[in-house]
């Protein structure tokens, strides 16, 4: 069994999880990863999502971020506004997922609208709590697939704060948090240069070239040094990850 | 003290052209019913307020009941775009839609603001984004301990809230439970409120101690509609119809289709129509 | 992660000498045990939180544990005054003793910004009165919508946050229900935290979704101490001891009976004292 | 039967209250007068303790305000940050009960110190929820025996705000409640005169003189024009209320 490109990018997001996380999971490639951590490596992982549901345990994937699997499964749930109030602002959660429409080379993300605010030429959902996932949690991964019109050169509206322009932008603002350390994609695992935050491939998974990688993205990317290659996904994290979109496809009649 | 009422009477007696509602429901307990009642009753110039507008507010933006939109996320939760949301903003169709939009944190932080009788919510937020340049709303206080800057966002005081909860008891106390949003805000924030239910009981029984309760001295009207969540979903009596919100991705996607749908849906239908999607399964207390 | 300690080892690892410290616990689940371990362990210069100091800081201000006491109202509830309270306010026996006053409102908020990790609260409150004469730490910050003028405080980010809770699962995960006061807010708010409980269950079992419950990651250590709230009360467990409460006004009113109170009953004495007290009623979840 | 002089005041202050009535209850004397009215002609009143106690029906009285009886008859019980934000400053109560050590002329509250704040001669035990429960309720109800000690000329401290120094002090704080309207006492009530503030006594318990009225207070007291007889204590109402208090000492081992 090989990987598809998808799987692969839930994999690998999965293997940077641990026991002692207490991550704040969004919908999609996200909460596969964090579930599929859960069932194989991490099981006492804690996972939260932002409908008030703290450590919940899901057997299949929610379709959306307030199913009432998760509410079944939870220890408790608590309202919306303790939940941003106590839980995310509060400082507990040590891993904040996050994707987006659009990313730039600092991690910044848009979700918001593509073109002018005031006439968009295509109006994105908007923030949700991304803006304050982005600023309140220990550190964030961001999961998307690539493409050249999801990493580009310049953001029309910058919906949640990665790196800004560079190192020392998060300080500026009074942040201690990390911001996005990691940026799993489709295709490589990428990681803000230790000196100037911007995003460097460090990862290629197994196939990839240097090529499609920069094919996928609007600006030059750079690579780091020693350019690993991510391990291929095993045939337990593939077993796994299948069955769980499987129960999760049974559940809903669609899949999450 | 609630008021035991038709959803019809419900509508009229607490919605009316030109207000401002705050028809809340975090994925779990959406009042559609209702939504759907205020179709019917074609109210005009509403101001629209939820955190995530979802199907309810797609429908009624698409029949033109809006004229200004408070949201922090508007999509179909798991699926995509909210297509009558977009055409308004986007083409300004069926009329142009103001848009006043926040982050969740922003919202939850306004109503809980609101339901406390403070004019405005404190919190740590929209550091190095760009909403802030778009929405004179949102602004600052500096701590007068720390000197911390943090962000302020007015609350929100709707002239009306509608929500859907589990039960409602003789005295017209409300009870909600499993994931309870910003509901109840949403009722302590708003000037009236009206609360669909699933199911009106003799008294709530045995339960905990800390149960989710809106007295009735707290709520204006109460109506009885068994399944009036779908497609979303009330805990313990029915689950989210995850396949309509897929559904609804290409209903929505065109005008036609859309109109097409609202005429035999709700247009042509009443709350009872709701009923078919209530199963009761399990007590929820 | 919780960790399960005695309340000798949780006293030890959350308390130290000239901490803050607030023990909380709305007439409900005062963790009177814990007190009485602290002043076993002789811990000094505390800085005591409490919005009602209750009996529980009555005996560790007159066992000399106290160089500060926030709080809001200090009596002994129903009965009159708390003589060693008091005693120290008065007369500095058997030291000065530092003041910090509240209101309710204000620390019940500030409580509330300290689990939400803010730098200070914001409330409608003290028009008129003399309190923020005496407190400078009650200040003001102006509506930046409104221009009314709120009264602010800085938000309690106690060292330590010591409950009396009613269970503990093996996981650590602590359940509350009934009067849950500032508990909640107390623990989140604080660095570390230690919970004396009624009971250690393998799990909660079928309980309220929106139940009240602590996550064993939010607390520090957890210690098995059946009876810990006597003469406060658990709910489901035992009853509010009110006759001694009353018999605590005879006892403290001089410092002769309250030292040789203290000596029979606390400093002779270890928490299995408590255990008489705690007599399992029914399941409270 | 006759009513003792705390009976009497107790039952003076459970005559103002009604069904629609939401009351935000002291200990003592407060709690026996809303008990006592939701026992006789007000069953539907709605009773609040600062607790978190909501709609709660007590069959005996509580010691203190977070019995365990409060909260086996609520309706529900809410966190004390969410009684005083949703609650108390929500603006739902319509009448607070208040008392003190201390009342000036003008319906000013002392229960924090007697002599300088920083050096008392007594340390009373302060505010606890009066300071806000006095701006907040809709109006106010003060239960107090009198005596020359309690009602003074002047307060050492103002712990909670009446009518400052008299009529028009609230519009100036920008408070839209009504404050203290009703003063019961173990002798008369009292009303804040329509056109000053100042307290007037509008009605003399049965069998009390202007002049023990007068023996019992720091200040020249002024008596309305047409001043009243309170209605003697009913048969039922004494029964009622001497029946709760057996009750509450048969529970507590102690009276309440």
């Amino acid at each position: 069994m090989t990987a598809t490109p998808t799987e692969m990018m839930t994999i690998a997001a999965a293997r940077l999880l641990t026991n002692e996380d207490v991550c704040f999971v969004g919908i999609g490639a996200p909460s596969a990863a964090c579930n599929l951590a859960r069932l194989t490596h991490a099981p006492k992982i804690t996972l939260i999502y932002e409908s008030g549901t703290l450590s919940t345990r899901p057997t299949v994937l929610p379709l959306s971020i307030g199913d009432g699997e998760l509410c079944d499964t939870a220890l408790t749930t608590v309202s919306v506004p303790e939940m941003f109030r106590y839980w995310l602002q509060g400082g507990r959660i040590t891993i904040g997922f996050l994707g987006g429409a659009q990313i730039d080379r600092f991690a910044n993300l848009n979700t918001t609208v593509v073109g002018p605010y005031d006439a968009p030429k295509v109006r994105l959902p908007g923030g949700g709590g991304a803006p304050e996932i982005a600023i309140h949690c220990g550190q964030i991964f961001i999961t998307m697939a690539m493409g050249s019109r999801a990493f580009v050169e310049t953001l029309p509206f910058i919906t949640s704060f990665g790196h800004g322009t560079g190192k020392g932008d998060r300080a500026k603002l009074g942040l201690k948090t990390r911001g996005p350390t990691k940026i799993i994609t489709d295709l490589c695992v990428m990681e803000p240069d230790p000196e100037t935050s911007e995003l460097t491939v460090v990862s290629l998974h197994p196939g990839v070239t240097r090529e499609q990688v920069q094919a996928g993205c609007g600006w030059p990317l750079r690579f780091a040094a020693e350019l690993a290659e991510t391990p291929a996904a095993s045939a337990q994290e593939l077993a796994v990850l299948r069955d769980l979109h499987i129960r999760t496809k049974q559940a809903h009649g669609v899949a999450a | 003290m609630a008021e035991f009422v038709s959803l019809a009477q419900g509508i009229e007696a607490v919605l009316s052209d030109g207000c401002s509602v705050a028809m809340e429901g975090f994925t779990h307990l959406i009042p559609h019913a209702a939504g759907h009642e205020a179709i019917r009753q074609a109210r005009k110039r509403l101001t629209l307020i939820r955190m995530t507008p979802d199907l309810v507010y797609d429908q009624m933006i698409g029949m033109g009941c809006a004229e200004r939109l408070v949201f922090s996320w508007g999509g179909n939760p798991g699926v995509g775009s909210l297509h009558r949301f977009r055409d308004a903003v986007e083409n300004g169709w069926p009329h142009k839609l103001e848009i006043e939009e926040h982050s969740h944190a922003a919202m939850a932080n306004a109503y809980e603001a609101g339901a406390a009788n403070l004019p405005f919510a404190v919190f740590r937020g929209y550091k190095g984004v760009d909403l802030p340049k778009v929405n004179p709303k949102i602004k600052s206080v500096t701590c007068p301990y720390t000197g911390e800057v943090l962000a302020t966002v007015p609350a929100i005081r709707p002239d009306a809230a509608i929500i859907h909860a589990l039960k409602a008891d003789r005295e017209g106390n409300v009870l909600l439970e499993g994931i309870v949003g910003v509901q109840k805000e949403a009722v302590l924030a708003a000037k009236r409120s009206l609360v669909t239910v699933e199911e009106i009981v003799e008294d709530f029984g045995p339960r905990n101690a800390n149960a989710v309760i809106l007295p009735a001295w707290t709520v204006t009207a109460i109506a009885h509609v068994p399944g009036g969540a779908y497609p979303s979903y009330a805990q313990g009596y029915y689950k989210r119809a995850n396949d309509f919100y897929i559904a609804w991705d290409k209903i929505a996607r065109e005008r036609e289709t859309f109109l097409a749908w609202i005429k035999a849906n709700v247009l042509e239908k009443g709350p009872d129509a709701f009923a078919q999607h209530a199963r009761p399964s399990r007590q929820a207390a």
